[in-house]
């Protein structure tokens, strides 16, 4: 089976006064039909620029440098400006984090949704806005008719944020690519939209990009999760894998990280330091300051080490159970 | 328990939006110009003991920080009263805060907010204590640097300015700011939401760790279960502006009583349950502006009985310690009003 | 054929009786005449009345002119006249033409074309006086307000021109009237346009907009009248800058010598006035500041005006013994004064005023010059707030009486003179001399009487005259035949079309 | 809606009292009118007559008094140099300046809106710099020397349009107005866009900053990963959204052109209620001044609520609750 | 807690950000436009020329001793009885138009700068108070802005000059009234961003006194974009007093401004003499094009949004 998505080295880079910025440092990664996949790191750690850079809508002063985008086979930055167009919303689609910003708050949502059903298909406007009316079913809306004529503040943001992933389901895209796209609403309302994604991703069968910062979220959502630092997948694997048995040092502090994996009131093994600035990267393994296991070797650029498919970019992986 | 040093009596906060004088004459012809009214707390009592951490969670907009507020004194309440060692400290006297204190400090959710951007470190820790005599003039200097290095940063550190500092370093500023004025309760409003997991896990044991050393009293704002649970010794659960449930932590997890507190436990995803396991809670947050009659829950509760839709449950004993607001546990739901 | 002039000021209204204002007297000529008019130089013509004799001490007798009749076609009758004189009264503005009834005790209608008039006291003037006197016809009615006149409902006159139509700052639309009876106005259709802008008037002109303009500033003067596309007419006019210096006991604003204010007010030593006079170059006011549209004035009024005396000697320039006089007076490093002017009123006012500030910096003064807006200048000046002031004064009726009246005469609201001596100015000497003038029927008598009065005036420096100020008008090249007129008036049936 | 607009009356009402107030207290202070227009040769008595017949003998707070009373009675007062209703002569002369407001306001936005468009499109390039530069250029250089400089150069020199003056009034439908006659075209063009130049300045840079914003934002993101194509963003989606804060601005500048014309008028000698204003001010024709002062409040708060609720119609988060 | 220290202390924070770097950054951010530069350079040179009038002119114009009539009206590049070149010409009074227009100028500066920073001033006391009390105060305080806001300036200006008199610090008190609404609305908007902030918050929780959070924690927060506003009211105020002037509201000829100065030499436009009302103009152009130019550019360089 062909991957829905196909990154392959894909690397993006931001011209600053500091200098360049590599955002995004020779990213690779395949997102099966029907699976989700988790892309967790912390904050600066290049998640979104990823999801941007596949889309191919990155603005200066950033570029994509190298890699290949394939989705369903075709390779995103060999097309023509023009060509990348029709294949956005079409065959990839986005959810952004902010619900309130992504819909234009003075347009109804009928009528975005409208537009967006046109630029690829040509039918009429009352056909768009069934077709319309018919992806916020799909997604859980009620009374869908009469929240096409709302405006975007006329709904809480579990709606709007649904409105999008259905803006998303438009076409049905083969790939969809969601960043943060729960972190700004209440817990209760991430939970209804978690169920309903996992439900998507089964029904649809598209491919799932869920970018997030949350582990929680990806460990109970995601079937595979790559984990970034420092704009590198320092660990991908199937979710068991990486949570169940991860194998660099980052995952592993990050999972150590969490209270809920320990005694209330205990200290949390912690990693020290704090996330660091890209302009700013050492020589080698990113990470090598501050990872418990660094050695001189680290000064120098970590391989990738691949074991049943969880593949970690260290040169001192752990075992793992 | 010992003896509460921190007493929250039936404070209630509610927040007016009043008309305008031409509203007001323009409501006289058309029936509009009426004052709106969030109602943000409504009777929450709370009594919080020496060295103890009481954990608030709820979504947002169920009144956390305007709870933290009444108490620092920012906010003076609608109705009810707050208590610090028997004083008052926060008192509705013809709306207006009867007696401020140094004895509450807050620390705030967003760390690249909550410091001012243009004043030093060691300015920002030094003016409260110095205005308020609480150091002596010419300890404020070492006094400053004994308190970066308390949380965990250089003494040098004091003449920088505060966006040359991470988001975790200055979240630590933000404690060492709260410490230097030497309160005796804490307020911490989401102080670690806002940041990464890794720098999470550091500021946490920088919490605990001074909590261990000088016995802090401390309310920790958080909707993040499981920081909650690893950090409170008792949990206060609200939901749209009423306390709804309070226990301490681990009998709260074990056993939750109030079903909203079941349904947040549930929807909450966790590291390691393994994958698709949600049971979200149905429908949308009420309106704090009209908040449904009876139980606040009960629109979206699974158990609602007709007493629910009309009698507003009160806060009763669950056990030893613990107190619940739910008709379930006060004799059941289906019964009719005036029974009661 | 038609002619557009561009004028600085038109009509506040329509109604003949509104306002005092010279551009209001100007404008409604054209519709309405006057019992009296007046030549290019202020001489007395007839017109309504063909006559006027004094019978007695207080009654002037006017012969009318007879088939004349109004622009709706009715016979023009001495009913009209005193209506027209007894509506003046009603007519209620800020600027009231009562001035120029004053004397009217009652109208005696003794035909159809003979009227007589009996005045409070001896009135020699009353003739000057009803060169204002415009007169509308009898059935106009006493309500008749500014809206009807303005609509064209009452503007019917007698006059060489019927109304058309006017705007407020407008154009004032008029069209010959054939039965007019006198010399048939040349134009058909003239259009008299507000445009208040110096420049933008200058403008007007040269894109063709206009035929012809009134007031062109000094500015231009020289520069049009090497304009082959433009022709140029230039005259004196009444208008004289004259120096007002306060003689009052305690100055309005503080005078300083060596930065420190004194006690006593140094103008009040005429010493000190002539000094001020002798340093003042007329010649280059004249020929420099005013870029050669003035002459030199050594009296309030112009020559030929009645009360004018050619025995007052021409203005000198004698900065030596100005010092000389100063020193005398006990100020020889001269002092530090305040002086006030207008900046818009009349052209020029500004710069001589700056060049006169320059020329007495000379005699060692230090003077503070401060050009104002007449908004500002003259309400304060009328408050007597400044110690020396500078403005324009205009002999309107082309005699002495007006101007020394309200000018020169010892303050004295009761006989209602002195009204605009702000300076403080007195001499009983000079109050004498003027009250018999004004008590003296005789021509003769009485201009050697205002002729006295001038002489005191003059040597006592009660003020300082500098300049007689010209005005001029401009044309297209070729297109009118024009007498310039002293008091400015810009007359369209005076105007001919050049052969 | 119906609320709202009762309320903003009321709040209308109130800021035309204080404005009145301030201006009358204002005007009184500059001083009696009848010196300024008093022929020279009136005596005292007819002075003090004329100061008691305009009532300026009364304290000011019952001149406002009857002033107040008067309005109430539908009359702002008569000109006292004219001696005709106030309203009537303002009404004479502002057909003249609202054509001239609104050919310079029509032109600044229908070149503003779109120049500011592409140079918020595309804002590093050459030509967005130059109309950046053109628009600084624009609101900096005072009018009045800009005008002089038109005058000199198409009026006097090239002898191609008018100096000034407003031209020829023809008839459409039931109005009179210049701009039914080629005649009143060209002498209203010069003006007008002297005038609009500073409105066309400020029109560029609100429209390419609103510009520039939108194309930050995240819905225009989104909807770029729909695949929309720029164009349709553009006039689909950012249009809308600019065209908000452009609305404010339009009104808030269709009053302040109106005030501004002032110049304009002066430099053009355009025959509209601007210079009728300096002039009143000049004469001190108290009762136009305050009255026109107050019927410029009175027009700005309408247009305000105007734009206001245009603005509701663009915008549909503001609601139109009592007051604002 | 040592261990803390130590662990934190291996990546240490951003590099310490110096002041002198900071301006090092703004300078190199602002250096982007060479037109901003350009007029950076004309302003400094115009203020010096301006206020170094004294020493650089051959006359003092306001010294009506020193003028002399007899060369009235010369050409530029003519030479006068003084022996010097007129390289602009001279006025009707005989007076150095170079030495008129950089006095003119001075006081243009003058009557700007003062405008500017007192309508600052009373504008930021205005808008900080109306912030930071909120209520009622808020509400009166904002609607006498509001109302004066609705009243155009130029009117609000005309009037005021007309009420006070001519001369400079009448002029400046109208320009002020003129003025001052903008700087209370863009402060009070500032504040009430800022006030909401959680430094404040954690200010008055401290507690500090309030007038220690205006001026302390609000004041430097909502300075520095009201100083690019500030820049370009100067300029604005520098063209408003050129305005009023010209309509014969502003300051006398004996005291000249640029604006009277044009306004004068308007007078002579059609007489050939256009050199006396459009050097003045010039050099009012430029004086406020080149402000407007470095308030942009500032304004472009400080916005966050811009930065990178
Ligand atoms: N427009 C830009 N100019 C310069 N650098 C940029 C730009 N956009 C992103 N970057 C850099 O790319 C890095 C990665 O940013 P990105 O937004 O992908 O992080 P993220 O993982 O999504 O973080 P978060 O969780 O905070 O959303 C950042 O550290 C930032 O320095
Ligand atoms: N100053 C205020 N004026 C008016 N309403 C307010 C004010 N502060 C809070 N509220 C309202 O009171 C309610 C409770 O707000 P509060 O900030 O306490 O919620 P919270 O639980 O802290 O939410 P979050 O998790 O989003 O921080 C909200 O509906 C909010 O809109
Ligand atoms: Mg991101
Ligand atoms: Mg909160």
């Amino acid at each position: 089976m062909t991957a829905a998505l196909d990154v392959k080295g894909l690397t993006t880079r931001f011209e600053t006064r500091a200098g360049h910025v590599t955002a995004v440092n020779d990213v690779s990664f395949a997102v099966q039909p029907g699976r989700i996949m988790g892309l967790v790191g912390e904050s600066g750690s290049g998640k979104s620029v990823t999801g941007f850079s596949i889309l191919g809508l990155i603005d200066a002063p950033g570029e994509v440098t190298a890699g290949a985008v394939l989705v369903d086979g075709v390779d995103l930055r060999q097309l023509s400006t023009e060509d990348l167009r029709k294949m956005r919303g079409r065959k990839v689609a986005m959810v952004f984090q902010d619900p309130m910003m992504t819909l234009n708050p003075v347009l109804r949502v009928g009528d975005q949704m409208a537009m967006a059903v046109r630029v690829h298909q040509a039918m009429s406007k009352s056909d768009a806005l069934e077709h319309a009316r018919k992806a916020l079913e799909v997604v859980g809306i009620p009374s869908p008719a009469e929240r096409l004529k709302a405006y975007p503040h006329q709904l809480s943001g579990g709606m709007r944020q649904r409105v999008a992933i259905a803006m998303a389901l438009l076409h049905s895209p083969s790939v969809i690519i969601a960043d943060e796209a729960t972190t700004a609403l209440d817990v209760s309302i991430q939970g209804q939209i978690l169920a309903e994604v996992r439900e998507l991703a089964d029904k649809t069968g598209a491919a799932i990009v869920w970018i997030t910062h949350d582990l929680a979220v990806v460990s109970s959502l995601a079937d595979d999760i790559c984990v970034m630092y420092a704009g590198r997948i320092v660990e991908r694997g199937t979710a068991e894998q990486v949570i169940g048995g991860p194998r660099h040092p980052y995952t592993q502090g990050l999972l150590d990280s969490i209270p809920a994996l320990h005694e209330p009131g205990r200290k949390l093994p912690q990693i020290p330091g704090s996330t660091p600035q890209l302009s700013r990267l050492p020589e080698g393994c990113p990470f090598r300051p501050r990872c418990p296991r660094a050695t001189d070797l680290c000064c120098t650029e970590p391989p990738l080490d691949v074991r049943d498919g969880q593949a970690v970019l260290c040169h001192y992986p752990l075992e793992g159970v | 328990m010992t003896d509460p040093i921190l007493k929250i009596d039936t404070v209630s906060k509610r927040f007016t939006r009043r008309p305008g004088l031409a509203e007001r004459l323009a409501g006289k012809f058309t029936g509009g110009g009426k004052p709106v009214t969030v109602h943000a707390l409504t009777d929450v009592s709370l009594e919080v003991a020496k060295g103890e951490v009481l954990g608030i969670v709820g979504e947002s907009g169920c009144g956390k920080s305007t709870l933290g507020r009444v108490i620092a004194g920012i906010h003076a309440p609608t109705s009810g009263s707050v208590t610090l060692n028997g004083q008052p400290i926060a008192d509705q006297r013809g709306g207006t805060i009867h007696k401020r204190t140094t004895q509450v400090q807050m620390i705030h959710q967003d760390p690249f907010a909550s410091l001012n951007p243009r004043m030093k470190v060691g300015e920002t820790l030094a003016e409260g204590p110095r205005y308020h005599g609480i150091i002596p003039a010419d300890q404020v200097r070492t006094r400053v640097r004994a308190l970066l290095e308390q949380v965990g940063l250089e003494a040098a550190y004091a003449d920088r300015l505060p966006h040359q500092f991470s988001g975790g370093q200055r979240q630590r500023i933000a404690i060492a700011r709260a410490l230097a004025m030497q309160p005796e309760v804490l307020v911490l409003d989401e102080a670690v939401a806002s940041l990464d997991v890794s720098i999470q896990a550091q500021v946490l044991n920088l919490f605990m760790d001074l909590r261990h050393d000088l016995g802090l009293t401390a309310l920790f704002i958080s909707h993040d279960l499981s920081v909650v649970r690893h950090v409170c010794d008792r949990v206060a659960i609200m939901y749209l502006g009423r306390l709804v449930e309070l226990a301490p932590a681990d009998q709260l997890y074990a056993d939750p009583r109030h079903p909203y507190t079941r349904a947040l436990f549930a929807s909450i995803p966790t590291v390691g349950t393994g994958r698709g396991r949600f049971e979200a809670i149905k429908g949308e947050i009420p309106s704090p502006i009209a908040p449904p009659p009876g139980c606040a829950f009960h629109p979206r509760c699974p158990f609602a009985g007709s007493r629910c839709r009309t009698e507003v449950p009160r806060l009763t004993a669950a056990g030893p310690v613990r107190t619940v607001a739910c008709h379930l546990n006060d004799g059941g739901v289906d019964m009719q009003k005036g029974a009661a | 054929q038609d002619l557009t002039i561009g004028l600085r000021a038109g009509p506040d209204s329509i109604d003949p009786h509104w306002s005092t204002l010279g551009s209001q007297a100007e404008a409604l000529r054209h519709v309405f005449d006057t019992l009296v008019d007046a030549d290019e130089t202020l001489q007395l013509q007839p017109g309504l009345a063909v006559s006027w004799t004094p019978i007695d001490d207080t009654t002037w007798e006017f012969k009318l002119r007879e088939g004349v009749t109004f622009h709706d076609g009715t016979p023009f009758t001495a009913e009209d006249v005193k209506f027209s004189i007894e509506r003046i009264p009603a007519v209620t503005g800020p600027m009231p033409m009562t001035l120029y009834t004053k004397y009217v005790a009652s109208v005696e209608v003794v035909d159809d074309y003979t009227l007589r008039i009996t005045t409070n006291g001896m009135a020699p003037s009353l003739p000057n006086d009803f060169t204002r006197l415009f007169v509308v016809p009898s059935e106009t009615g006493m309500e008749a307000g500014n809206e009807e006149f303005n609509s064209g409902e009452k503007a019917i006159g007698t006059g060489p021109y019927k109304f058309v139509s006017w705007q407020p700052k407008g154009d004032l639309v008029v069209e010959r009237n054939d039965d007019y009876w006198g010399e048939a106005p040349a134009w058909e259709r003239v259009t008299r346009r507000e445009i208040p802008d110096d420049a933008a008037r200058v403008a007007a002109l040269k894109s063709g907009q206009v035929d012809m303009i009134n007031y062109v500033p000094a500015t231009d003067y020289l520069a049009m009248q090497s304009d082959s596309n433009l022709d140029t007419f230039v005259s004196d006019s009444i208008y004289i800058l004259n120096i007002a210096p306060s003689v009052k006991d305690e100055e309005p604003q503080p005078i300083k010598v060596n930065g420190q204010e004194i006690d006593g007010n140094p103008l009040q030593d005429v010493r000190v006035r002539k000094a001020l006079d002798l340093a003042i170059n007329r010649d280059v006011l004249v020929n420099v500041v005013l870029e050669g549209l003035g002459t030199p004035a050594n009296q309030l009024m112009p020559e030929g005006f009645f009360g004018y005396s050619s025995d007052i000697p021409a203005p000198a320039y004698d900065i030596d013994q100005a010092k000389a006089l100063l020193t005398e007076a006990g100020y020889p490093d001269g002092f530090e004064i305040d002086f006030t002017c207008t900046n818009n009123r009349v052209p020029g006012d500004a710069v001589v005023c700056e060049a006169l500030a320059q020329m007495w910096s000379r005699l060692g003064l230090t003077v503070n010059a401060q050009a104002l807006n007449g908004t500002v200048f003259f309400p304060a000046a009328q408050r007597e707030e400044y110690t020396m002031t500078m403005s324009a004064w205009g002999t309107l009726t082309g005699e002495a009486a007006y101007t020394y009246g309200a000018l020169v005469h010892t303050q004295d609201a009761e006989k209602g003179f002195g009204n605009f001596n702000r300076s403080g100015y007195s001499n009983p000497e000079f109050d004498r001399i003027f009250s018999e003038g004004s008590q003296t029927l005789d021509t003769d008598a009485r201009r050697e009487l205002y002729k006295q009065a001038s002489e005191i005036a003059m040597e006592d420096r009660a003020l300082i005259p500098t300049v007689i100020l010209q005005s001029v008008w401009a044309s297209k090249a070729g297109m009118v035949d024009f007498t310039p007129r002293v008091d400015q008036e810009t007359r369209a049936y005076a105007i001919t079309p050049k052969e | 809606m119906f609320g709202y607009l009762v309320g903003r009356l009321i709040q209308a009402m109130m800021v035309v009292f204080v404005m009145s107030v301030i201006v009358f207290v204002g005007v009184y202070a500059i001083g009696n009118p009848i010196d300024v227009m008093i022929d020279p040769g009136a005596s005292q008595e007819i002075r003090e007559n004329l100061i008691r017949q305009y009532g300026f003998d009364q304290p000011l707070w019952q001149q406002y008094f009857t002033f107040v009373g008067n309005v109430f009675r539908g009359d702002l007062g008569r000109s006292m140099v004219y001696n005709i209703p106030v309203t009537s002569l303002v009404f004479s002369r502002l057909p003249a300046t609202l054509e001239l407001v609104l050919v310079s306001v029509g032109i600044a936005t229908l070149i503003g809106v779109p120049a500011g468009m592409y140079a918020g499109y595309r804002p590093n390039g050459i030509p967005a710099k130059l109309i950046m530069a053109l628009s600084v250029l624009g609101f900096s250089v005072p009018t009045f020397w800009i005008g002089m400089l038109l005058i000199m150069g198409f009026a006097v020199n090239l002898g191609w349009l008018p100096s000034g003056g407003r031209g020829e009034v023809g008839q459409v439908l039931w109005l009179k107005t210049s701009l039914a006659t080629a005649d009143g075209w060209a002498h209203v063009i010069m003006p007008a866009v002297n005038l609009s130049l500073f409105k066309m300045g400020l029109m560029i840079r609100l429209t390419r900053a609103g510009m520039v914003e939108a194309m930050g934002t995240d819905y225009v993101r989104f909807a770029r990963a729909q695949g929309l194509p720029d164009r349709q963003i553009v006039f689909g989606h950012i249009m809308r959204n600019i065209s908000i804060p452009l609305v404010t601005v339009f009104g808030l500048e269709l009053g302040s052109t109106l005030a501004f014309a002032v110049v304009t008028e002066t430099v053009f000698n355009w025959p509209g209620v601007g210079k009728l204003i300096i002039d009143s001010i000049l004469q001190l024709d108290r009762p136009v001044m305050v009255s026109y002062l107050v019927m410029v409040v009175l027009l700005f708060v309408m247009i305000n609520l105007v734009v206001d609720l245009i603005y509701a119609r663009l915008d549909p988060r503001v609601r139109l609750k009592g007051g604002s | 807690m040592a261990h803390i220290g130590n662990v934190l202390a291996v990546p240490s924070a951003a590099p310490a950000e110096t002041r002198v770097m900071r301006l090092r950054n703004f300078w190199s951010d602002y250096r982007r436009s060479w037109v901003a530069v350009g007029a950076l350079v004309v302003i400094v040179a115009l203020l010096v020329a301006s206020f170094g009038a004294p020493w650089l002119v051959p006359q003092d114009p306001y010294d009506l001793g020193q003028l002399d009539w007899a060369d009235a009206f010369l050409q530029p590049g003519q030479t006068g009885s003084g022996g010097y070149v007129h390289l602009l010409g001279t006025d009707n009074a005989g007076r150095d138009m170079l030495s008129a227009i950089l006095y003119g100028l001075r006081t243009s500066f003058l009557i700007g700068i003062s405008a500017g920073v007192l309508a600052l001033t009373l504008g930021i006391s205005i808008g900080l108070t109306a912030a930071y009390f909120g209520g009622r105060i808020e509400a009166l305080l904002m609607r006498i802005v509001d109302l004066q806001l609705s009243m155009p300036a130029i009117l609000l200006a005309l009037v005021m000059a007309a009420v006070l008199g001519q001369g400079v610090p009448q002029i400046i008190l109208a320009l002020v009234v003129a003025q001052y609404a903008y700087f209370a609305r863009t402060t009070h908007g500032a504040a009430s961003v800022e006030r909401r902030k959680d430094y404040i918050e954690a200010a008055r929780s401290t507690p500090l006194p309030t007038r220690r959070i205006l001026f302390k924690h609000l004041l430097p927060n909502v300075l520095p974009p009201l100083i690019v506003v500030a820049t370009v009211q100067v300029a604005s105020a520098i063209s408003l007093e050129a305005t009023l002037s010209f309509l014969g509201v502003g300051l006398p000829l004996t005291e000249p401004s640029l604006g009277s100065l044009i306004s004068n030499g308007f007078k002579y436009i059609h007489a050939g003499r256009s050199w006396l009302s459009i050097y003045p103009g010039v050099f009012l152009m430029i004086t406020v094009v080149a402000i407007n130019l470095v308030g942009d550019q500032v304004r472009t360089v400080i916005d966050p949004r811009n930065s990178r």
